[in-house]
């Protein structure tokens, strides 16, 4: 299904959504990031990419995974698994689109994880396809995507200046379409072949090249234990950007955090964890399998690049550069994949 | 002018006639305009090195981190170690050497003036090139930098790209250095010192806990802010527990009754209490190179903490951060005139 | 309700029998489940251990899924949820999440001699197997058992081994001996080249330390056990025990579902990052 | 007995203010005995924790003292001079002065972190100072603004 909106009735059709909770770009603090849209927030589209991705209303920072406490002697478990209000997230750009089937695929392989679906289907996701790449660091193109790939999305929106040409994907995309009603036009005859004009244009801007992105995995299996990784994290600071700002990196730690005055009260609470922190994968007999910033380097692209196309035929990088731009040192995922491969 | 071709053929001298054994500096990045550190150590690299208002990094980072892997190897080479540092780096490292954390003699300072200019704040450029990709930033003249993006070249005045630390800068030029490239400048034509945090402290009080509270919440808790500080040396920071370190030798009873002062949740209270231990143990040690703030990712104003506070240090104790490593440190030392009225 | 697979089910500790002592103690619990929602379990599978207020810690289950009463899992104090543990009592409540992992293929080693070798805490996973396989001894040729540790203080599972004698080659071994220790002097790498057991139509099983391990892959090698013939079961950090949590892989296996027992056939294929 | 100068707020009323008290064993701890044992009538609310030291008061327990709910923190040692390590208590001046602008600078209420100069032999002014402080926070309220929320 495919309708115009014309942009001065973007806030009509998100009004018609007043039980869903919805987020849009905003500009604060220098940075794009998703805010909540209340009665008096400008919707403002022209986002280049926000800070955080999507990944974050379905895989927040902290979830609590239970409550315990002890009720005469006995452990009381009371889980909390979230009921959010259902969420529309506007401005989702195409790379973090394609992160999501990612994270749907971890999260409910093996063992189905509830506290992410309920949160995921709840969620839907209105993209706004890129007219023309916004960073320096963009390579979705090189990774499987483009700017304008309607994976992981509910809903496609171009830009054609004055108005959106908005296609419907899913069941939830096509709903939330219905419920806007008439802020919706008929798509005239030349609009088709104008979004496609912008489309071919978005397709033909300059991206970051990846040299021969099917060689990635087999050089990475076979580069494993080459100096090149010493080299080239040779100043990595082991902090947290890189996969915290990522859209599909998944990994987490689980803690329990003392809430009463002993410690049988509290909550279970998971948080993001991070694969270049020391303590990630140290034993507590002090042991760690990969005990330096190079072994955690291989380990962050191998995930990427070999082992999720291993285990899942698919990579797990969407090439949205938010990793390279991130980076404190200038740490850039695309010249580390093509020096494995060129070596 | 820095000189930098000056620049290059003393590193590689140094690095020719073994009087380093390593040496750290800026060179072109493959991840979009900015520098990016590097370490040589063959003569031959030293072509690579650069000098322009893109070498954001305060080096003094990779010094500590030189020192961890000096300390930990079995053989270490006793030379020293080049870095070029600008005059906030070379703060840094004064204080680092009044923290007796190496010695003068294992670094060589290859110090580099900023002059009237100073470096970029990335955010400020982006916004003013509203989303075309910079390709260069190099120094133009006296107060200006050329900014070459999308195949075109324009001229703009220091003061709406420079990082508000240069902005606020009292001496653009290393006092501490073994050769110095460029003028001694102590004079700046722009902001007085502490404006940021002066004008923050006007705000009201619920006003003031208001935006705290609102950037407590925003942090992810990624720790760059800690892992880009060369102040945060500590091999296990004790709010963050990623960084706590077990040996072999660590008992089972250290293990399980270490305090966590704060948990790793990203919620206010306890990144609250992350940014806070942070600032205070930063007191009369941060000297203000801004790299938290700059790699915040969510840009949080962490300078703000800690330039309050160097105020604070400044205004009451006299006491000025990495101004002379001889001295004894802000927290180890007092004066009879320290203020005394707030207590009762 | 879905079933939530981080919701741990309660158990009760039945019973503590101390092993060792000494800064690396190690105690046996005996968990029982009150709600008599136990799960079943396999040979070698693993279970998250629960001391609410503490954390989880991923424990090998040392009972063999014959025995329906309670689950037996062996705990040295290590860390934080270690030593909760060697401070609980009888009757205290803990959480219990599993089972967790592969198992030891025992079908397939029907009609094969079995070599067990293990080292100090290793012997408690393959505890379960070794039950197992002496309660249904028909169905396997010679069981044998390499087992060694420190000092005969550190030796687990005494009593009980000692009533495994009628029906398994016990082969015990201490690195120093106080006096009147008959059994073998020096590591079990040693002990085991010097009984040197045949390996034909054998299959070795071994768990310990890292570096007895090492030593252990070299003389089964030496003594003819081929890749195929050696399994062994992996210690990596894990925190959520069904592939997701991200930190215990090794190469693109998360060991916590492909794992813990591997056959130093698969194992050689993956990464040396353990 | 609560200072009837300051309590107005009715929410803040029935709120018992929770205050951590550092005292250093040398002089203030022994000026809170001191009151004790005179059976001075003052307010309840101060939880004393006993330091070697003004100067071994970490910004870390008094961070914590907060995340954990405590509406107020007061650290109270020796007089300039007498301290019985010298000068302890000057590195305290310094550093709490820090800790007090810091936490002020972020929006805490300012009256909820305090030190004070206590003698062995100043019982009553011990008394006075924790009436006073507890008054001051029962006006405030509640301290939820660094307080851990479940």
């Amino acid at each position: 299904m495919e309708k115009i909106l014309f942009k001065e009735k973007l806030r009509q059709w998100v009004d018609t959504l007043n039980d869903y909770e919805v987020l849009a770009p905003a500009f604060a603090d220098s940075v794009w990031d998703y805010a909540r849209v209340e009665a008096e927030t400008e919707i403002d589209l022209s986002h280049t990419n926000t800070v955080n991705p999507p990944k974050q209303f379905a895989f927040p920072q902290r979830e609590v995974f239970f409550r315990f406490e002890r009720v005469d002697g006995v452990p009381r478990l009371t889980p909390t698994v979230p009921d959010p209000k259902p969420t529309l997230v506007l401005g989702v750009r195409p790379c973090d689109g394609r992160g999501m089937p990612c994270n749907d695929t971890v999260f409910s392989k093996e063992y189905r994880d509830p506290y992410y679906w309920a949160r995921r289907e709840k969620l839907t996701l209105v993209g706004l396809a890129c007219n023309e790449p916004y960073a320096p660091n963009c390579f979705c193109q090189s990774v499987g995507g483009s700017p304008h790939s309607t994976e992981g999305l509910d809903v496609l929106m171009t830009d054609l200046v004055d108005r959106f040409h908005v296609r419907g994907i899913t069941e939830k995309g096509l709903e939330v379409i219905e419920r806007g009603g008439d802020a919706f036009d008929r798509v005239k005859d030349d609009d088709a072949a104008e979004v496609e004009k912008v489309h071919a244009a978005a397709r033909s801007r300059p991206q970051r090249p990846v040299a021969e992105m099917d060689a990635v995995a087999k050089a990475i299996r076979e580069q494993f234990d080459s100096p090149l990784w010493e080299e080239m994290a040779r100043h990595c600071i082991g902090c947290g950007i890189c996969t915290y700002l990522c859209p599909t990196c998944h990994c987490f730690d689980m803690n329990d955090e003392v809430t009463g005055p002993n410690a049988g009260t509290g909550e279970r609470v998971r948080t993001w964890d991070n694969c270049q922190f020391p303590e990630f994968t140290m034993h507590t007999s002090g042991h760690n399998p990969r005990g330096d910033l190079a072994a955690r380097l291989r380990q962050r692209v191998a995930h990427k690049f070999l082992y999720f196309v291993e285990n899942h035929a698919t990579r797990q990088c969407t090439g949205c550069g938010r990793c390279i731009s991130g980076c404190p040192v200038g740490i850039d995922i695309v010249a580390v994949v093509d020096r494995v491969t060129r070596s | 002018m820095v000189n930098v071709d000056e620049l290059r053929s003393l590193a590689a001298e140094l690095l020719e006639q073994g009087q380093v054994r390593s040496l750290i500096g800026y060179r072109r990045g493959t991840a979009g305009v900015l520098a990016e550190p590097c370490t040589i150590a063959a003569p031959g690299e030293a072509e690579t090195l650069v000098w322009d208002p893109t070498c954001l990094n305060n080096l003094a980072l990779f010094l500590v981190e030189e020192r961890k892997q000096q300390a930990a190897a079995s053989a270490p080479d006793k030379r020293p170690v080049g870095v070029v540092a600008k005059g906030c780096d070379s703060r840094a490292v004064s204080v680092l050497l009044q923290e007796n954390y190496f010695k003068r003699e294992d670094v060589f300072i290859l110090g580099v003036s900023c002059e009237g200019t100073g470096v970029i704040d990335p955010r400020k450029l982006s916004a003013r090139l509203k989303g075309r990709w910079p390709t260069r930033v190099e120094f133009a003249g006296e107060d200006g930098f050329k900014v070459s993006a999308g195949g075109d070249e324009t001229l703009v005045p220091a003061r709406e790209l420079l990082a508000d630390r240069c902005l606020e800068c009292r001496e653009a030029s290393p006092r501490l250095n073994d050769v110095l490239f460029g003028e001694v400048v102590t004079e700046r034509g722009f902001d007085e010192p502490f404006r940021a945090a002066k004008a923050a402290q006007e705000a009201t009080e619920d006003a003031r806990w208001a935006t705290w509270e609102r950037h407590f919440d925003r942090c992810v808790r990624c720790f760059a802010c800690r892992a880009v500080c060369p102040m945060c040396y500590c091999p296990e920071c004790v709010v963050d527990s990623t960084t706590f370190v077990n040996t072999p030798g660590t008992s089972a009873e250290e293990k399980a009754t270490r305090i966590r002062w704060c948990e790793r949740s990203a919620n206010v209270s306890e990144s609250a209490v992350y940014h806070l231990t942070r600032a205070i143990h930063l007191a009369g040690r941060c000297i203000d190179c801004g790299e938290c703030e700059r790699v915040c990712p969510v840009n949080i104003p962490l300078r703000l903490l800690n330039t309050k506070l160097e105020m604070e240090a400044f205004q009451q104790f006299e006491y000025e951060v990495g101004r002379d490593f001889e001295r004894p440190s802000l927290l180890s030392s007092f004066r009879d005139e320290d203020p005394n009225s707030f207590i009762r | 309700m879905m079933e939530n697979v981080y919701l741990p089910q309660i158990g009760r500790i039945a019973g503590i029998r101390e092993e060792t002592q000494g800064a690396r103690a190690i105690k046996t619990f005996q968990v029982e489940f009150p709600d008599g929602d136990a799960f079943e379990h396999q040979c070698g599978q693993c279970a998250m251990l629960s001391v609410f207020g503490r954390g989880e810690s991923m424990i090998s289950i040392a009972s063999s899924p014959l025995v329906k009463e309670y689950k037996q899992f062996s705990i040295m104090k290590m860390g934080r949820v270690t030593s909760a543990f060697h401070a609980a009592r009888i009757g205290d409540f803990i959480g219990v999440r599993g089972p967790f992992g592969n198992q030891f293929p025992l079908a397939d080693w029907k009609g094969r001699d079995l070599v067990f070798v293990g080292g100090g805490v290793g012997l408690a996973p393959m505890w379960g197997a070794l039950q197992t396989a002496v309660a249904r001894s028909q169905d396997y040729g010679k069981i044998s058992l390499f087992y060694g540790a420190r000092t005969a203080g550190d030796l687990m599972y005494k009593a009980d081994i000692e009533a495994l004698q009628t029906s398994v080659a016990v082969q015990l071994s201490v690195d120093n001996p106080e006096e009147g220790w008959q059994g073998y002097t020096g590591f079990v790498p040693a002990n085991l080249m010097e009984k040197a057991p045949s390996s034909n139509n054998a299959i070795a099983i071994t768990c310990g330390p890292p570096i007895m391990i090492k030593f252990v892959l070299q003389n089964l090698k030496a003594l003819g056990f081929a890749d195929e013939q050696i399994y062994t079961t992996l210690e990596n950090k894990m925190k959520c025990g069904i592939g997701k949590c991200g930190r215990c892989n090794l190469g693109k296996d998360y060991v916590c579902t492909k794992g813990p027992v591997y056959s130093w056939a698969e194992l050689k294929k993956l990464p040396q990052e353990y | 007995m609560p200072n009837p100068l300051h309590s107005n707020a009715s929410e803040a009323q029935e709120h018992e203010p929770r205050v951590v008290a550092f005292l250093c064993k040398w002089c203030s701890s022994a000026g809170s005995d001191l009151a004790g044992v005179s059976r001075i009538q003052y307010s309840a609310n101060a939880t004393p924790i006993t330091i070697p030291c003004t100067g071994s008061v970490s910004p870390m327990y008094i961070l914590a003292a907060f995340n954990k709910g405590a509406d107020g923190v007061l650290v109270s040692g020796c007089h300039p001079g007498d301290c019985h390590y010298m000068e302890g208590n000057y590195l305290a001046r310094r550093k709490l002065y820090l800790v007090q602008q810091l936490l002020r600078f972020i929006g805490l209420e300012a009256d909820r972190f305090r030190m004070s100069w206590v003698s062995a032999a100043e019982g009553a002014k011990f008394a006075e100072i924790v009436d006073e402080f507890v008054g001051d926070l029962r006006a405030l309220g509640p301290q939820n603004r660094l307080k851990a929320r479940h």
